[in-house]
């Protein structure tokens, strides 16, 4: 046994400091540190949430990135290909130019319509370029999602917040409506409203917001009604703290996490049913461009111009698909189920 | 230690949920007894007994159905004024159970328990207000470094020392203790514990102290009563309860703590206790009634007789 | 526990087999899968519409897929032949005319209803007074009657009015079982071609007064006098539905077709697709976008529709667009022939006219009504747009002009409206247009109470005369909804409608000169273009015949190869 | 249970009667009319047609014909199609919707249970990630840019379905495979969110203790635990469905409720627009409340609680 | 005495967000045919994960073992194939979980829940499983067995519930039962009656318990032997005598005087102070030694070996080492040791 090697000195009594194990060696993380943490290490989210910047960013200022307006109409350059300089000279590249005849005939639209401009995106049937287009109407795409969402957050918090925490026949009375609201299904509601008010992307909005805080406001009356019995606020209660006080300082901000989560997955279901909207005629008013709208359009001419729909179909896929793997990856990261 | 003046009276608290439902619950069920200055009173029974109803409906967290809790000579319950509600939520503080949901997860340390010094406006600067949180710290036996930490950076027993520290920040002179060491392990139980008379001794606290924890509870009451569904049915100094249970329940529920004594568990008998047993008809007067100088049991006049003459 | 656990089961089910009930409806409809790629001996064929068939009702169908039913089912006293002649149909021969040309006398055949019984006088006078009884609201009978038959236009007012009418006084009387006279309010030149328009069917007293509520509802509650008749129809929510070869028809030989399946299928790319795939030998109408596609593809066929589109200028509001400098500005800004060729793309012209080409000949010169006139009034010109627009700003004394633009919001439409904006605000400078695309009902509505500056609109005629587009401008016309009023204007077309009806050629002339004023001198509208057809026709097909007015397509002469 | 039914019963009337009057009023608020060829008509002609459908009533009296009829179960007539009956429109269209949307969901829900819980079984696996990008895929494509892509690719280019129409089960394949996407991705997100939940709970812990195979455990123990949260989003499934199907039935030719409603908005047919939302709305409490007794029928908990009220 | 189970050298892991946790760092015991183990350990020092891994429960995704062997009967459970593993859950060796609330599934009766065990590790037909589970039930004390087999397990209060878990456990007569405190969940007067029940089915069908719980009480009325568990190490095993009345662990020691028994009167309680060992970075030496009052220099460079106190007794402390020097262990330990050569002495 390695016992006997051992020196005398060793079996001295140590300096032990018993308070020293309560020491915390981590840094210390508030909790969106600590969530931001998990976020990090979830991959597809933080891709995802890089692409949304970027998406983001290009729609602000992607319309000012070419020479050609939303709305500047050339009918001689319509339905060009998309063609970018450099890119075309590399082949298995769809950026040549080139579209291919039903009979499977490829010729270069660029030649046959003698045009030297390029056009990174190609152009529309009505000649405008769409790359210009393409962020506009991502632009338009996501303020219509955004303020759809921002609308439904603060209804849809305060509703939820003022019926959990009144609680008792308020909160009754509340539910009562909201069981009858979720009564009606929304697509009538919005189709309704959107022919009653005037088109636009306001009225748009109002009707995606019409029925949409309902679901905000079921999870926060639950978290309310789950939060207000918590210990740290029963505490926070018998030290004597006022009831709007135990809203601001207790409850709103162990409500965020779930308002966030929540937020996230309005926001592409918004995008989705504007691009419904279009579809089925009840969009926004030419020129202004969704991407619902150049969906729509692009879709009519699929087959002779498949790009024309791709593009604002993959950008849109983009979004939704991004918003969710953030949203996926917040709540994650946010639940604290998931605390270790 | 102990004095006899009384802090709290409880005089016929009643606490009822879902009142005039189908599922009406009586949770504490016309309980009286006193609080003196300076002890620990223990309340046991088994969950859903209404013993932790009972600590919150003394503090006014949930109003009383009936009754009234006299604290230092004034009804706590009916109308007050918000001041009247603000001093007194000064005196009478609360530990919870859970230290995990005490606390809460978006607040620094400093923050949590300096909450009750913001409220009540104990500290004038920003630098004394942070004097104070180190010295709670510090009391409860964790140091200033911790102050800027969120709690889930913390272990179940410091958390509940911050809770106790939060409770002391508006130094209370009564605290209601619910189930303080149910959920901590063993070893952090006796620092708890500790810790709590400790302060009691250099503060002079009032405990009313919350567990099933018949052993933790012996050792640090006073004074024990047995509750059992809604009802207080045994009151009476700890020893004396541990020695000469009276109530039927309380023996079969002292009969069923095991002990970390193998020797005493080989040779433990358990006692069941059936309701039945007292054979109440329409006209018996229940009632509490003390036995012994300090000693109260809920029972007939039969029964107290029988218990007079069986325990002289 | 059990017992509702089972009953929530038994509820489960329920709710699934009424589902699948609804599934064996569907399956119903597909009994005819043969005939797809058999032989072309097989005289079957199948045929794409836009919409189901909302009445069989001749007095109460108002839209082209009744009319085009009605039109192969049933027979007027004429009909359209593939030339667009008018053509025999219950009628035998020529009707002997007055002098005045106000009383047509029309022999009958030997024509036989479905049900065995002869087709008599009596049956055009049941379903003219049908027609035009306000009891029945008919849409179309007082539209077509009033102001030619004798009569309708003063039962109609008097039902408006709520007083007493008497339908006998409707200029329409059965001489006997084979004589049909018709009394007209004015002589009217183009009458015998409004003969071939269902509104003007006959129908069966016996038979519609049996069948009361249920007639025209199904397939079995129509009785046919045509080339063909309805043998599966189950009412207008069928979205499919089979014409037979009638064998009782009189002019029977001549019918090839035995069977045409028709389904609805809106989506034009869905329509390509599907006669690719050789589920349909016809397509309906293709929208534009799929049209290209098919460039220079035999199959593809294309006609000219005497429709046109153009810009309305309301002269109510928009003070700037009371001005003719204005209107001519707006009316030669816009680069039509771009537009036809670069975003319409289907063979539609650019219309520089209010009276379409390829529309009407004159019946004396067998000239088109377009060769009068030819295709240069108001044409696209930058340079005079702009000298117009200055002029006219001038005249208004400001240097920019607001207008709200009224469009439909269908796809094209939308398209035809970015265009038109960005024409106008490109070549005219300080003009502002807000483009408002809305419902059709919302744009009929606004436009009845001329709630828009700018409208873009069509016009599709509904019987071969020139009349049909130029009593649309009269002051105080129906169709004016937009304030136009020229004293001259008004009077060339009523010496057309009155003292010109029976010389022709001073009647067009007239009428020339009238679309002359309306562009030329007050530049009234905007015409855009004259729009075009088009549609697949499998190679199989042949004769496969339209019209340009009323009913869309005949069968009766139509067959497979 | 009774009273609990009664309960929902008198909820859903309740519902029904604020959506009959909330389409009702606005009906009246929107512009435009009902007679398609307005353009063409006389106003003397006008206002015998508007005399006929009884719109130039006050709007109180419309409103109390409306209810009244609607207690006779008479939703009116038709502007677009003569004479022809609300009801008869709506009995006839609603058969191939109601079988698509069945066929949909139970295509849907089916492939998407396995699905999620292949993934959940998986977790982190190349099954997973694959299933996840089909689920958000799913989610993320708009069900008509997919319906366009089915028809074209397969239907036109390899010819395996007929690209149109609703002749028989071979029609029903495209138009339910575009309108399945979406609710065979909400569930494959949902049942493997709650598998992965439910398999760490103790009940399956104790499942594998007592020797259980992974299939019994994911199957017979895992899986009912799991559906009980994913029979609540059933309801919008079927929201999401009908929304679905407006698009599916317009490229596909269906002749479907959702087309013939959109339709009659374009043209402001109003007893058919008014007869169609009433009907979702009935459909939509109807689902609401199966899929609540479903909720029964899954979790024995709710069940008892049910019985009781 | 024959050993039935036998865990050698366990080194298990957890791969978390934070990095790697060794829940356990070489853990040995065995345990004897017809006895009952108790383990007991504060949260954290991996007495869960142990009994987990004898039934290969850990989560496939974030545990491994890293090294050590569980020999039941003779065969390593760590590589039998899961197949075969199936076979031996349930039917060789069984559980029973903490919270009675959690571990039945809520959407199945009881009497499948009990029925499913027998129907597969014993091949019986449905009805004659159904006679046996209904014989269980009874077995476990459920009054109306007939009636209870066809209802949910909401229907049912805790006790209760942890009686039908227990029946679940024992429905094949397992050889080994593994109790992962059984009765923490539960009130005092429940506690006791399933602790009754639980060792009067030990002596009916002769299974071998190991009983892990934090209780000492309860330890204290079950156990045979005892394993003290402390970072994911054994610290003290002997025989319930022995460790309650002779520890030698200073671990052990301050679990037992931190407990207040009745007659401990003024005093104050002995804590342990500060925080269990985080084992993401367990530390070099012996991980109690932060803690460790008594602790000397060799404790915080080496983990010290299993000493040898008598031959059912051992201890993992320097302390035991010849070299040591000789400590007073607290009053409440002085205490029990008085009581132990008492005993001893009575023997």
């Amino acid at each position: 046994m390695s016992q006997e090697k051992i020196a005398k000195e060793m079996f001295l009594p140590a300096e032990v400091d018993a308070t020293k194990s309560e020491e915390i060696s981590k840094p210390s993380l508030n909790y969106w540190q600590d969530a931001w943490l998990r976020v990090k290490k979830n991959k597809g989210a933080i891709v995802s949430m890089v692409i949304l910047v970027l998406l983001t960013i290009m729609a602000l200022v992607g319309p000012l990135l070419t020479n050609y307006g939303i709305d500047q109409q050339n009918i001689k350059h319509n339905n060009l290909p998309p063609r970018i300089p450099v890119l075309e000279k590399v082949s298995w590249l769809p950026f040549d130019g080139e579209l291919t005849r039903k009979n499977g005939d490829v010729y270069n639209a660029y030649e046959m319509k003698n045009v030297d401009n390029y056009y990174w995106l190609g152009t529309d049937s009505l000649g405008r370029d769409i790359f210009t287009r393409l962020w506009k109407g991502t632009q338009v795409s996501l303020y219509i999602a955004f303020l759809a969402a921002a609308i439904d957050m603060v209804i849809g918090v305060l509703y939820g917040a003022i019926s959990g925490f009144v609680g008792g026949r308020t909160d009754n009375f509340m539910q009562r409506i909201t069981e009858i609201l979720v009564g009606i299904p929304n697509l009538i509601v919005v189709i309704l409203m959107i022919i009653v008010m005037d088109p636009g992307i306001l009225s748009i909005t109002i009707a995606l917001t019409i029925t949409g805080w309902v679901g905000m406001a079921r999870v926060i009356r639950a978290q309310v009604l789950k939060l207000k019995n918590q210990e740290y606020v029963l505490a926070a209660r018998t030290l004597g703290l006022s009831n709007g006080k135990i809203i601001s300082k207790h409850l709103v901000p162990n409500l965020a996490g779930v308002i966030i989560i929540n937020t996230m997955f309005t926001i592409p279901n918004a995008i989705f049913f504007e691009a419904f909207l279009s579809f089925i005629g009840l969009g926004l008013q030419p020129p202004l461009a969704s991407l619902g709208t150049l969906i729509d359009d692009g879709f009519k001419v699929l087959q002779l111009y498949p790009y024309q729909m791709i593009i604002p179909a993959i950008v849109i896929s983009l979004i939704m698909i991004c918003f969710n793997m953030v949203a996926d990856g917040l709540r994650d990261a946010l639940d604290p189920k998931m605390r270790d | 230690m102990a004095s006899n003046e009384k802090l709290v009276e409880i005089k016929n608290l009643k606490q009822y949920f879902n009142i005039g439902k189908p599922n009406e619950v009586r949770a504490v069920d016309d309980i009286s007894f006193d609080i003196f200055k300076g002890e620990t009173l223990g309340l046991v029974g088994e969950s859903g007994c209404g013993k932790s109803t009972t600590g919150r409906t003394i503090i006014r967290l949930y109003d009383a159905t009936d009754g009234e809790v006299i604290f230092n000579g004034v009804d706590v319950h009916g109308k007050k004024k918000k001041q009247e509600l603000k001093d007194f939520n000064r005196k009478m503080q609360m530990i919870f159970q859970d230290p995990q949901a005490s606390l809460n997860p978006r607040m620094k340390v400093s923050d949590i328990i300096a909450e009750g010094i913001d409220i009540h406006g104990l500290a004038k600067t920003k630098e004394e207000r942070m004097n104070r949180v180190v010295e709670l710290l510090e009391t409860v036996g964790l140091n200033k470094e911790h102050a800027n930490r969120y709690p889930h950076e913390f272990s179940g027993g410091q958390r509940q020392r911050i809770g106790i520290a939060r409770a002391l920040a508006v130094e209370p002179e009564f605290i209601i203790a619910d189930e303080p060491i149910s959920a901590l392990d063993v070893s952090i139980q006796a620092q708890v514990v500790n810790l709590m008379k400790k302060l009691q001794k250099e503060k002079g606290l009032t405990y009313l102290f919350i567990a099933h924890d018949l052993s933790m509870v012996k050792y640090i009451s006073d004074r024990i009563g047995v509750m059992y569904f809604g009802k207080l049915v045994e009151l009476a100094p700890a020893d004396e309860l541990y020695n000469n249970p009276i109530h039927p329940y309380t023996q079969s529920l002292l009969s069923a703590i095991p002990l970390p004594d193998p020797n005493y568990e080989r040779n433990r008998k358990r006692k069941t206790y059936n309701p039945k047993v007292h054979n109440y008809s329409e006209g018996d007067n229940v009632q509490f009634r003390e036995i012994k100088p300090g000693h109260f049991v809920q029972c007939s006049e039969k029964e107290f007789e029988q218990y007079k003459a069986q325990y002289k | 526990m059990k017992k509702s656990k089972y009953f929530l089961l038994l509820s489960l089910m329920l709710v699934i087999s009424s589902f699948l009930a609804a599934c064996g409806g569907g399956d119903d409809a597909g009994k005819d899968k043969e005939g797809a790629d058999n032989t072309a001996a097989v005289q079957e064929l199948k045929m794409l519409e836009s919409t189901a068939i909302p009445s069989m009702d001749s007095v109460m169908a108002q839209d082209t897929v009744s009319f085009t039913t009605l039109n192969n089912v049933n027979e007027g006293l004429y009909r359209l032949d593939p030339n667009q002649e008018v053509v025999e149909g219950v009628a035998d021969g020529e009707p002997t005319i007055s002098e005045d040309g106000t009383v047509y006398t029309f022999k009958l055949k030997d024509a036989k209803w479905s049900n065995g019984e002869p087709v008599t006088a009596n049956d055009f006078v049941y379903a003219w007074q049908r027609a035009i009884d306000p009891e029945n609201a008919s849409p179309y009978g007082p539209y077509m009657m009033d102001g030619k038959i004798k009569g309708a236009a003063e039962i109609t007012a008097a039902a408006a009015e709520k007083k007493e009418y008497d339908l006998s006084t409707l200029g329409v009387k059965a001489v006997d079982d084979k004589t049909l006279e018709v009394t007209l309010e004015r002589p009217i030149p183009y009458f015998k071609s409004l003969m071939a328009f269902p509104t003007f069917y006959p129908q069966n007293q016996k038979f519609v007064e049996e069948q009361g509520e249920n007639f025209g509802l199904k397939a079995e509650n129509v009785l046919y006098n045509g080339p063909f008749v309805l043998s599966e129809w189950d009412g207008s929510t069928d979205e499919e539905w089979v014409y037979a070869k009638n064998t009782e028809y009189w002019d029977a030989d001549t019918v090839k077709l035995e069977k045409l399946t028709w389904n609805v299928l809106k989506e034009s790319q869905a329509a390509a697709n599907a006669f690719e795939t050789g589920e349909v030998d016809i397509t309906g109408k293709l929208s534009s976008d799929v049209v290209p596609q098919y460039e220079g593809d035999e199959r593809l066929l294309n006609w000219l529709e005497p429709t046109i589109f153009w810009l309305k200028m309301n002269q109510k509001n928009n003070p700037a667009l009371k001005n003719v400098n204005i209107r001519k500005a707006i009316a030669q800004a816009i680069n039509k022939q771009d537009f036809v060729d670069g975003v319409l793309a289907n063979g539609s012209i650019v219309a520089n006219y209010a009276v379409p080409n390829e529309f009407v000949k004159n019946d004396e010169t067998g000239e088109d009504f377009r060769s009068i006139n030819g295709n240069e009034l108001l044409p696209y010109n930058v340079d005079e747009a702009k000298k117009s627009w200055e002029a006219g700003l001038a005249e208004l004394g400001t240097d920019s002009v607001e207008v709200r633009y009224l469009g439909d919001d269908t796809e094209s439409a939308k398209k035809a409206a970015e265009y038109v904006k960005n024409q106008l605000e490109t070549n005219l400078p300080g003009i502002k247009v807000t483009v408002e695309s809305v419902p059709f009902s919302v744009r009929l509505d606004r436009e009845n109470a001329q709630d828009y500056d700018l409208q873009m609109a069509g016009w599709g005629p509904d019987y071969l005369d020139p009349m049909t587009f130029s009593d649309l401008w009269l002051t105080g016309g129906g169709n004016n909804k937009m304030d136009y009023s020229n004293e001259k204007y008004d009077q060339l077309v009523k010496d057309a409608q009155t003292t010109l009806a029976q010389s022709p050629v001073e009647r067009y002339e007239a009428l020339a000169e009238a679309e002359k004023i309306l562009l030329e001198e007050d530049a009234a509208i905007a015409p855009l273009y004259q729009r075009s057809s088009n549609l697949l026709v499998s190679e199989k097909v042949e004769n496969f015949t339209y019209h340009l007015v009323g009913p869309e397509y005949s069968f009766k002469w139509t067959s497979v190869k | 249970m009774a009273k609990y039914l009664t309960q929902r019963f008198v909820y859903m009337v309740i519902t029904l009667f604020l959506i009959a009057s909330l389409t009702f009023f606005l009906m009246k608020i929107i512009p435009g009319t009902p007679f398609s060829n307005a353009s063409k008509l006389s106003e003397a002609q006008l206002s015998i047609m508007i005399d006929k459908y009884g719109l130039d009533e006050p709007v109180p009296v419309q409103y109390a014909n409306y209810l009244l009829n609607l207690l006779k179960g008479d939703l009116g007539v038709s502007f677009q199609f003569n004479n022809v009956g609300v009801t008869d429109i709506i009995v006839n269209s609603l058969g191939p919707s109601a079988t698509l949307g069945a066929l949909a969901i139970l295509f849907g829900t089916f492939f998407g249970i396995i699905l999620g819980v292949i993934s959940a079984l998986k977790q982190n696996t190349w099954v997973d990630y694959s299933s996840t990008f089909i689920a958000v895929l799913g989610k993320s494509i708009p069900s008509f840019v997919f319906a366009g892509l089915l028809q074209y690719y397969v239907g036109v280019k390899l010819g395996w379905f007929p690209v149109a129409f609703w002749r028989g089960p071979e029609y029903m394949v495209l138009p339910t495979i575009a309108l399945a996407m979406f609710p065979l991705a909400t569930a494959s997100r949902f049942v493997r969110t709650e598998m992965i939940e439910v398999m760490e709970s103790d009940y399956i812990t104790l499942a594998k203790a007592k020797g259980a195979s992974w299939f019994e455990i994911a199957f017979k123990h895992a899986l009912r635990n799991a559906l009980i949260p994913v029979v609540t989003v059933l309801g919008p499934l079927v929201v999401s469905l009908m929304t679905g199907s407006l698009v599916i039935e317009k490229i596909f030719g269906i002749p479907g409720i959702g087309e013939q409603f959109v339709k009659s908005i374009t043209i402001n047919d109003y007893p058919v627009i008014m007869g169609t939302t009433l009907l979702f709305a009935a459909l939509f409490v109807v689902v609401i409340l199966i899929v609540d007794l479903l909720y029964g029928v899954i979790d024995p908990r709710i069940r008892l609680a049910g019985g009781k009220k | 005495m024959t050993k039935i189970l036998e865990v050698n050298d366990l080194h298990i892991s957890f791969h978390t967000f934070s990095g790697e946790v060794q829940a356990i760092r070489g853990v040995n015991f065995d345990l004897n045919k017809g006895e009952t183990l108790a383990i007991v350990g504060e949260s954290g020092s991996g007495k869960s994960v142990t009994s987990k891994a004898i039934m290969r429960l850990l989560p496939e995704s974030n545990s491994d073992i890293k090294s050590g062997e569980i020999l039941f009967e003779g065969k390593d459970l760590t590589k039998l194939s899961d197949k075969a593993m199936q076979k031996v859950r349930g039917k060789d060796i069984s559980m029973i979980f903490q919270d009675p609330m959690t571990s039945l599934n809520p959407t199945m009766t009881i009497g499948k829940q009990i029925i499913e065990p027998i129907v597969k590790h014993q091949k019986l037909s449905k009805a004659a499983a159904r006679k046996r589970a209904i014989e269980i039930l009874e077995l476990v004390g459920i009054a109306n067995p007939e009636v209870r087999f066809n209802q949910y397990p909401h229907q049912f209060s805790g006790g209760m519930r942890q009686r039908v878990v227990i029946a679940i456990a024992l429905a094949c007569n397992p050889k080994v039962l593994i109790a992962d405190e059984p009765t923490t969940a539960l009130d005092v007067t429940i506690q006791a009656q399933i602790l009754e029940l639980m060792k009067d089915l030990q002596k009916k069908i002769d299974t071998s318990i190991i009983f892990i719980t934090h209780d000492l009480g309860v330890v204290a009325n079950v156990a045979d032997r005892v394993a003290v568990m402390y970072g994911g190490k054994i610290v003290e095993i002997g025989t319930v005598d022995e460790v309650f009345y002779n520890p030698q662990h200073p671990y052990t020691w301050g679990l037992i005087s931190s407990m207040p028994t009745l007659d401990t009167e003024d005093e104050e309680l002995y804590a342990i102070p500060g925080t269990p060992p985080n084992l993401l970075h367990p530390p070099k030496g012996d991980a109690f030694a932060p803690r460790n009052e008594y602790a000397m220099k060799i404790d915080l460079e080496e983990q010290p070996p299993m000493f040898k106190v008598s031959d059912t007794h051992y201890a993992a402390t320097w302390l035991l080492h010849p070299d040591a020097p000789k400590v007073e262990p607290p009053l409440a330990v002085q205490r029990r040791q008085r009581q132990f050569l008492d005993i001893k002495e009575g023997k």
